[in-house]
């Protein structure tokens, strides 16, 4: 039993060694590419409607230390990292830690809501598809499926809004109040902004679910379950799903970790403030410590997601985890 | 063979409509140019955002063009990007997720972490990186696409490598010592090809879909050349005054993309073997 | 009880309907045993499948009925046919690996088998299901249930197909070839079994074997299928003694006879008019250099010193997993130009042993001398000129041939990733391979999914035989044969070795086929080597009491069975 | 009525508060409600009197002298003298990062006689002071303030204005309440304002159609005529700002006035104004001096007109029959700077110049831009204050030949001249010679060619009274009148 903590202790030690190493090329990665970019933070701040003069922008820029070289400025930025002090927002020292604990959980809520979304509706979409291959059924499941796909994310969202708020006046167009607030105001505003990011998600679900049950629905197993005399649904759900799940799981934990930071134009149009938002607003602002700040926590959420992703998998089919072990 | 070719399309009917929709696609491509009844670029300030007249059959957009016109040379900047970054993506995503899955455990590794990092690094900054570096156009934005779907490509491909290599025809493909190229080419990929075929499909519509998305950093097809996600991009602006506008290319976009998820479905039927008879 | 009626069955291809069984009609009543035996791909598992209504989606029944109880089984829609199978009529499957859930633990699927038809909760389920292991004499029943089916030998998953299709008393019990991985005394018990519910519930069983052996002993009565049709049908008594079809004849012609050494095994021919009987074909190529095979002089081709092999497996999701020796310090020694018999009961590591010698793993300890060379510890790299020589057939053939590749792909694999012969080279030469073990050329184009067990089987020796390799590795490689294809692959494999000096390891629960074939024989148990010698030593004056209990199970013509005279 | 919540949907969230920084209209609407300068544009576009109840300037414009009325700080703490010499020496101090810290750098001294009076002496005549002091980046805040908050950009701003800060949501929305103490008797009327941030225009549109928020600002062009169809809404419109192009004046063909006016005939407004703005906007021909502003005449204003054989002529001479390539730098992150180039491409086209488009998010733009790294580009902006010398920012080579808002490297000593007159000359009908002069040499330069005066428009429910879009450039500043603003 001994053996066995320790083990698994020396698995989470090396799993959270690399997701530190991960975080660290993350980092200097991110850093890089900011100060490649043309863009200048000071410029924004300063000159938003105006013309500074030349003195109020060296004044800034020494104030906020971009005076300093990129490498000190780097290693300045780490070394506080290290310590958990992720800087101040260039545009109002405000601190980049509030800012992104506050944005973060709306982010993955509204993530996890489109994703539930997603895989409720693609999921069963797709099995329904691979059961009747080629049949009328299939050809209109798929061509639903295809216009989830190829219509982007704003168009439908607009659609929504017009229809659902604008015309019938069921749900509000945008906005975000706090659960602790007012719950069902919340989940409310949350409805819209989920649903438009489900449906483009669910189309993809359902495509990886059709072509990977169509693969498992042909295996020799198949006929043997039926031989039992199971039923059709639960050899569709309990066998051929799980076998077929590793293809879906892997789309779906893919298109979650997207939306980490790819809710950009969904949190836009809903007025929903998540961390997309806010970090193409200091992707925009070359707002270097929360474009910084902003990535590490995606990329964080990121890595959590991919291990339990392949804890999944592990899960999901033991010869995998055979090959693990 | 010709009556076999009928009996294909009368047995599925779709799969041949998708043919079709795709040749004409890839014709209007070519000769896009050519058939445009209107000059695409020509603006006419007294007639924007109209819906279908005689003149401009699909209407125009918000600088009087002729969306008929620019949708139809708009197709090709549109196939080149989506097409191309698909398969810049599916080839060497593909040969990464293989080897993430297959290779030595230090070397997967690598490219598994690699592939995190990638994926965690939101698609903007990347293309801002490639703003700063590139010039804007079809090249560097099919580059750029192609790079970020790289990793989605790796990590389909390397679960359901992860899946076939446990298969016992793995074990005998290595009895017979086979080289490495002959596994991943002969036992491996064949058997994978489902989900990376599905993946293709989803990619050519996310490509086309993201090139509008990543416009407005400046990576887009440089006006006034259109391109269809360029034209809904823009046109989603105009959802009010000109529905027409979003409307066509969606649903060009979409009954192209079909008719590849049609064609990509069917020869995912085709590739495995236990189907094709039916 | 079971009544087919006139059934025809045939296969939509690219060039229209291909017919595979025709105007087929047989009966069998409670309590009786109906033997079902036939050339390799007649039609024997497609007429059960098509029994179970399970036929895969490219056949069609093109005529007939099925009557279980006077009912169509072909008229019944999805929901009566499911309340039927499984309680009421029950299959085991001819592939047992490719028939279990690869990610479902073989205790799930068992407990999900019993409790689709019976309310009994879980705990009891499991109780049950352990019981039924042990009648189907699975060593650790425990361990078995916690197992997933990759982590079990090919004979328990085959006894967990069938105590799967045991668990509910079915009233109709179609047995594809049950007992295929089977060393005779499991065989024995598991025929007890069947035979035990036979008198239990008056279960009508359907036997489908090419064991012509367990045919004589628990059959009641037997269909002869050949290429499709039904020739003959009759009772077990009649059909040994007086067969009427030519082709019954010339099958009970062909058994290789215990103890009867024959150089050559007597095959099925057919003439121009269509007529089968059974001939001893001259060997192809007269012995010249008959050396001694076990000549003590001649160096080994293959010695193994004392190789380990364990797995690690958990007792429990999350414990230590603890160790299980499967190859226990076996040492074994081949000469060139000699075949060794493995025998053991199935799941003593007969598998295991072979997989490390082809190094599709690194023995725990222990050497693999290779003519003269220790390959146990050589790099992949190292390893590749030797796979040229090493060739194997699996025990699972299906799921160890690549389901995307044609047969001529297939075959021609060893060739091309070795670089020998021209494109046009290679294809003569899988034409020649086809046509040697038996199967038609048209097999070339085809997918493994396409063929019936005994012709996968016969894919995958033409495979390992592509090459000429110095040792091919057979395990339970002729098990799906019927007498007269195991006799013509056997014959080949014996002309091979005398031409190309070739060497087998022949790993074989079937005692006269091993005794046939070997020089030498081995028999394992519980992973250890428990005795070792020359075939004809062994076979005339067996040493350890577990080998003579080894050929005192071996099921004969003349033996008469046990308890026949209850049915 | 009395009272009430506001909901105001703004453009965007402002980076900061800093009250010296002009860190776009959302953040300057916001302190409008939270800060009163010494004087302050009113909802006339005149010049208020605000902290202040009177000032006089001396004759030689060199010394301003303010009489402070009565008024507290949102402390409690009465407006003192020393208030107004901490706040303003806030801004012009060494360190500082106030926006205008150059133009109020002309103040040299100031004295507070007693706690009600100020007296600013400058170091040279500088007329346009007292508009620099009406902009919202120079509120007075107390002293003490300073003392305590003064580099802490976070702090809780205080001011003297009719609402106080009351919380911010960061991402969502700003809150404001009503301040009692207000100098203005009876005002405000609201209880409280919410500003909400709505980034995406489309969005905040929305916003307004579904009665979420009360006002937005910033209608876009498109959805301007849906609102003021819209029973239950109403469009509050000015113009104001304008749009144009600057020029690179080294890059070879731009370096000639001839080239640039060239692209001023060539270029049919009409064609900018439909296409990007939905037809919401009014030609420029001439110089982007809003009519009722000094130098503004009626003769000059269509000094160019739309004419290609003029072009062509012009181009001819200057040696570019055949026209020739240039970059044209906008952005594509906002529609209507993408949508000029657009259009600006499309029309010079006819006179065979080719504008290959740049176009990089507006945070590349501006550095490009501040860099000089473009042949031409698209603007669209505003003059700062209601006194021409707002034009100084535009045309004045001077030291900085590289700036935001200039053409690059353009410096015209006659214009130069004109301007640094213009900036010290008291009498107003001498100035306004002066301003003539420059239009007649500017024109003649033509170093911008300006496009259009562009609507900018408010959108309000019809029951908002009270809240005015106050004209010409003034219109940024327009959230100050939510101190009359009621709800019905
Ligand atoms: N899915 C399929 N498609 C096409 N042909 C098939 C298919 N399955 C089986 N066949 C063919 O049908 C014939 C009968 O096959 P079946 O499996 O019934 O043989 P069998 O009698 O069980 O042989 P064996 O003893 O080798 O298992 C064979 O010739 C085989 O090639
Ligand atoms: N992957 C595995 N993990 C754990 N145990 C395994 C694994 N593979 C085989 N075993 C166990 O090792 C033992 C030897 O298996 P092996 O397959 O070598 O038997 P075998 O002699 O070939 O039997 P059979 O005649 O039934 O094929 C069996 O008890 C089996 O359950
Ligand atoms: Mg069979
Ligand atoms: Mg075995």
């Amino acid at each position: 039993m001994n053996a066995s903590i320790a083990g698994a202790l020396l698995l989470v030690g090396r799993k959270l060694l690399t997701a530190f190493i991960q975080l660290l090329v993350i980092a200097t990665l991110i850093f890089s590419v900011m100060y490649i970019m043309p863009g200048d933070p000071v410029l924004l701040l300063l000159g938003a409607d105006s013309n500074p003069s030349p003195e109020a922008v060296a004044s800034m820029r020494s104030q906020l230390g971009l005076d300093q070289p990129v490498m000190s400025q780097y290693f300045v930025w780490l070394w506080k990292a290290l310590h958990l002090d992720f800087g101040t927002s260039l545009a109002n020292g405000y601190p980049v830690s509030r800012y992104v604990l506050s944005n973060l959980p709306r982010t993955l809520e509204l993530a996890f809501a489109a994703i539930i979304i997603a895989t409720l509706i693609g999921v069963p979409l797709g099995i329904a598809a691979a059961l009747k291959r080629g049949s009328l059924r299939d050809t209109i499941l798929t061509s639903v499926a295809t216009i989830g796909i190829s219509v982007p994310v704003y168009i439908l969202g607009t659609m929504l809004v017009l229809f659902f708020s604008l015309k019938l006046g069921w749900l509000p167009a945008s906005g975000y109040t706090d659960i602790s607030r007012n719950a069902f105001e919340h989940f409310r505003k949350l409805t819209l902004p989920a649903l438009a990011l489900g449906f483009g998600l669910a189309a993809s679900i359902a495509r990886m679910t059709r072509s990977s049950m169509l693969e498992i629905l042909g295996r020799d197993f198949v006929r043997a379950l039926r031989a039992k005399g199971m039923s059709e649904r639960r050899i569709i759900w309990q066998h051929v799903l799980r076998n077929a799940a590793i293809p879906i799981v892997t789309i779906i934990g893919l298109q979650l970790g997207n939306l980490m930071g790819g809710t950009v134009l969904v949190e836009a149009m809903f007025n929903w403030p998540g961390l997309s938002t806010l970090l193409v607003g200091a992707v925009s602002a070359r707002n270097y410590p929360l474009v910084q700040g902003a990535m590490l926590a995606i990329a964080a959420l990121f890595i959590c997601i991919n291990l339990l992703v392949e804890l999944l998998y592990s899960l999901l089919d033991p010869r995998i985890r055979r090959k693990r072990t | 063979m010709t009556s076999r070719t009928l009996g294909v399309a009368r047995s599925q009917p779709a799969f041949v409509a998708s043919l079709a929709v795709l040749a004409i696609v890839l014709l209007m491509a070519i000769f896009g140019g050519w058939l445009a009844p209107h000059d695409p670029f020509m603006l006419n300030p007294q007639a924007v955002n109209q819906s279908s007249s005689a003149s401009h059959w699909l209407g125009t957009d918000e600088f009087g063009r002729d969306l008929l016109s620019r949708l139809l040379i708009g197709i090709r900047p549109t196939l080149m990007v989506a097409l191309g970054a698909t398969v810049i993506a599916a080839v060497f995503g593909s040969l990464l997720g293989i080897a993430g899955a297959y290779g030595r455990s230090w070397l997967s590794f690598l490219i598994m972490r690699a592939v995190d990092i990638m994926l965690s690094f939101p698609p903007i900054l990347l293309a801002l990186l490639a703003v700063g570096f590139w010039e804007s156009g079809v090249l560097s934005l099919t580059v750029v696409i192609g790079v970020l779907y790289i990793p989605h490509f790796a990590r389909v491909a390397h679960s359901a490598t992860l899946q076939v290599a446990r298969q016992e025809f793995m074990e005998a493909e290595h009895a017979m010592g086979a080289s490495v190229r002959r596994v991943v080419f002969t036992a491996i990929l064949p058997n994978i090809l489902s989900p990376l075929v599905v993946q293709a499909t989803l990619t050519v519509a996310a490509a086309i879909l993201l090139e509008s998305g990543l416009s407005f950093l400046g990576l887009g097809i440089v006006p006034p050349e259109p391109s269809w996600g360029q034209m809904i991009g823009t046109a989603r602006g105009y959802l009010g005054q000109n529905p027409m506008y979003v409307i066509w290319p969606s649903l060009l976009l979409a009954l192209t993309v079909l008719a590849i998820n049609v064609v990509g479905d069917r020869l995912r039927d085709i590739l495995d073997p236990r189907l094709r008879e039916e | 009880m079971l009544e087919v009626r006139n059934l025809s069955i045939a296969f939509k291809t690219r060039d229209g309907l291909k017919s595979a069984v025709r105007n087929i009609d047989f009966t069998i009543g409670p309590g009786e045993i109906l033997g079902l035996v036939g050339e390799s791909g007649s039609g024997k598992t497609i007429t059960s499948l098509a029994v179970m209504g399970l036929l895969p989606p490219n056949a069609v029944v093109t005529s007939g009925e099925v009557l279980v109880d006077g009912i169509d089984m072909l008229q019944l829609g999805p929901v009566e046919l499911r309340k039927l199978r499984g309680r009421h009529i029950a299959m085991i499957f001819q592939d047992p690996m490719a028939s279990l859930d690869p990610i479902f633990t073989c205790g799930d699927q068992i407990i999900e088998a019993i409790r689709l038809h019976e309310t009994v909760g879980k705990a009891q389920a499991r109780q049950k299901a352990i019981e039924l292991l042990e009648k189907v004499r699975i060593p650790d029943p425990e361990r078995a249930m916690r197992a997933y089916p990759h982590e079990l030998s090919g004979g328990q998953c085959q006894r967990i197909m069938i105590a799967m299709a045991v668990a509910c008393k079915p009233r109709i019990i179609i047995a594809d070839e049950p007992t295929t991985a089977l060393d005779v005394t499991v065989q024995k018990q598991v025929l007890d079994l069947l035979r035990g519910l036979n008198e239990e519930v008056g279960a009508a069983i359907l036997l489908i074997t090419h064991d012509l052996g367990v045919i004589y002993e628990v059959a009641d009565r037997v269909v002869v299928m050949y290429s499709g049709d039904r020739i003959e049908e009759a009772t077990t008594a009649d059909l040994f003694n007086n067969p009427k079809s030519s082709y019954a004849k010339a099958l009970i012609d062909s058994m290789p006879t215990p103890g009867g050494q024959h150089d050559r095994l007597p095959v099925i021919e057919r003439d121009a008019l269509g007529n089968v009987f059974s001939v001893r074909p001259e060997p192809r190529i007269r012995s010249s250099n008959v050396a001694a095979a076990s000549d003590a002089n001649v160096a080994p081709l293959l010695e193994i010193r004392d190789l380990v092999k364990s797995y690690w497996i958990k007792p429990a999701p999350l414990a230590v997993p603890v160790e299980m020796r499967a190859v226990d310090r076996v040492s074994l020694s081949i000469a060139p130009r000699s075949t060794l018999g493995l025998v053991g009961e199935s799941g003593c590591g007969k598998s295991t042993l072979s997989r490390a010698v082809m190094r599709l793993y690194r023995p725990d300890a222990g050497e693999i001398l290779f003519k003269g060379r220790d390959i146990a510890r050589l790099s992949e790299g190292e390893m590749r000129p030797f796979r040229r020589e090493l060739a194997m057939v699996f025990q699972n053939p299906y799921g160890s041939l690549n389901p995307r590749q044609t047969v001529a792909e297939l075959v021609e694999a060893p060739l091309v990733i070795f670089g020998e012969g021209t494109a046009s080279v290679r294809r003569r030469r899988v034409a020649g391979l086809l046509d040697a073990v038996g199967l038609p050329a048209a097999a070339a184009a085809k997918y493994p999914h396409e063929f019936s067990g005994g012709q996968r089987q016969r894919i995958a020796i033409a495979r390992a035989l592509a090459l000429n390799p110095s040792l091919v590795i057979c395990d339970e490689a002729v098990s799906a044969l019927d007498v007269s294809v195991q006799a013509q692959v056997l014959n080949l494999l014996k002309d091979l070795q005398v031409e190309f000096d070739l060497t087998y390891l022949f790993i074989s629960h079937d005692l006269s086929v091993v005794e046939h074939i070997s020089d030498t024989v081995a028999v394992m148990q519980k992973g250890r080597i428990v005795e070792y010698g020359s075939a004809k030593a062994i076979f005339a004056n067996p040493k350890e009491a577990y080998t003579r209990m080894l050929l005192d199970a071996v099921p004969t013509i003349g033996s008469d069975r046990v308890g026949k005279g209850v049915a | 009525a009395e009272g009430g919540t506001l909901y105001f949907g703004l453009s965007g969230e402002p980076a900061t508060l800093d009250s010296t920084i002009n860190a776009g209209t959302p953040a300057r609407t916001i302190r409008l409600a939270i800060h009163r300068g010494l004087v302050n544009y009113g909802a006339d576009g005149k010049l208020s009197q605000e902290l202040a109840q009177s000032y006089e300037v001396s004759t030689d414009a060199l010394t301003y002298t303010f009489r402070l009325r009565d008024a507290k700080f949102h402390d409690g703490s009465p407006v003192t003298a020393q208030d107004v010499k901490a706040s303003i020496e806030r801004i012009t101090a060494a360190d500082s990062k106030a926006t205008y810290r150059n133009e109020l750098g002309v103040i040299k001294a100031i004295d507070t006689p007693d706690a009600k009076t100020v007296k600013l002496t400058l170091s040279k005549p500088f007329v346009p002071l007292i508009h620099y002091l009406a902009l919202p980046e120079s509120a007075i805040v107390p002293a003490a303030w300073i003392r305590d908050h003064g580099k802490d950009p976070n702090a809780t701003p205080i001011g003297a204005g009719p609402f106080k800060f009351s919380t911010w949501e960061r991402g969502r929305e700003l809150t404001v309440e009503k301040f009692d103490g207000y100098y203005k008797q009876g005002k405000p009327h609201l209880n409280d304002v919410h500003y909400v941030f709505y980034a995406d225009e489309n969005t905040r549109v929305n916003a307004l159609k579904s009665s979420d928020v009360d006002i937005i600002d910033y209608v876009p062009w498109k959805d301007a005529a849906s609102i003021e169809v819209d029973s239950n809404l109403k469009l509050a419109s000015t113009t104001g700002p304008f749009m144009m192009l600057q020029f690179n004046t080294k890059f070879e063909p731009f370096s000639k006035p001839e080239v640039r006016q060239a692209v001023s005939y060539a270029i049919d407004r009409a064609t900018v104004i439909n296409t990007a703005f939905n037809g919401r906007g009014t030609p420029i021909y001439g110089i982007a001096i809003p009519e009722g502003y000094m130098g503004y005449s009626k003769e000059k204003a269509n000094y160019f007109s739309y004419d290609i054989a003029k072009a062509k002529a012009l181009l001819a001479k200057a040696g570019y029959p055949n026209g020739f390539e240039a970059r044209l730098l906008s952005t594509a992150q906002y529609g209507f700077h993408n949508n000029t180039a657009i259009a600006v491409q499309a029309e010079l086209a006819k006179i065979g110049i080719k504008a290959k488009l740049d176009l990089p998010d507006w945070s590349g733009r501006i550095a490009k831009n501040n860099a000089g790294d473009y042949d031409f580009l698209v603007a669209g902006t505003a003059g700062d204050i209601a006194d021409p010398d707002w034009l100084s920012n535009f045309f004045y080579g001077g030291q900085q030949l590289v700036r935001l808002n200039n053409s690059a490297y353009f410096n015209d000593p006659v214009i130069n001249d004109l301007l640094d007159k213009g900036r010290v000359t008291l009498d107003t009908a001498e100035r306004g010679k002066i301003y003539g002069q420059f239009v007649d040499r500017a024109l003649e330069q033509s170093p911008f060619v300006y496009l259009m005066w562009r609507d900018q428009s408010f959108g309000l429910r019809k029951n908002v009274k009270g809240f005015t879009n106050i004209p010409g450039f003034l219109t940024f500043q327009s959230g100050i009148t939510v101190e009359d603003t009621e709800m019905e």
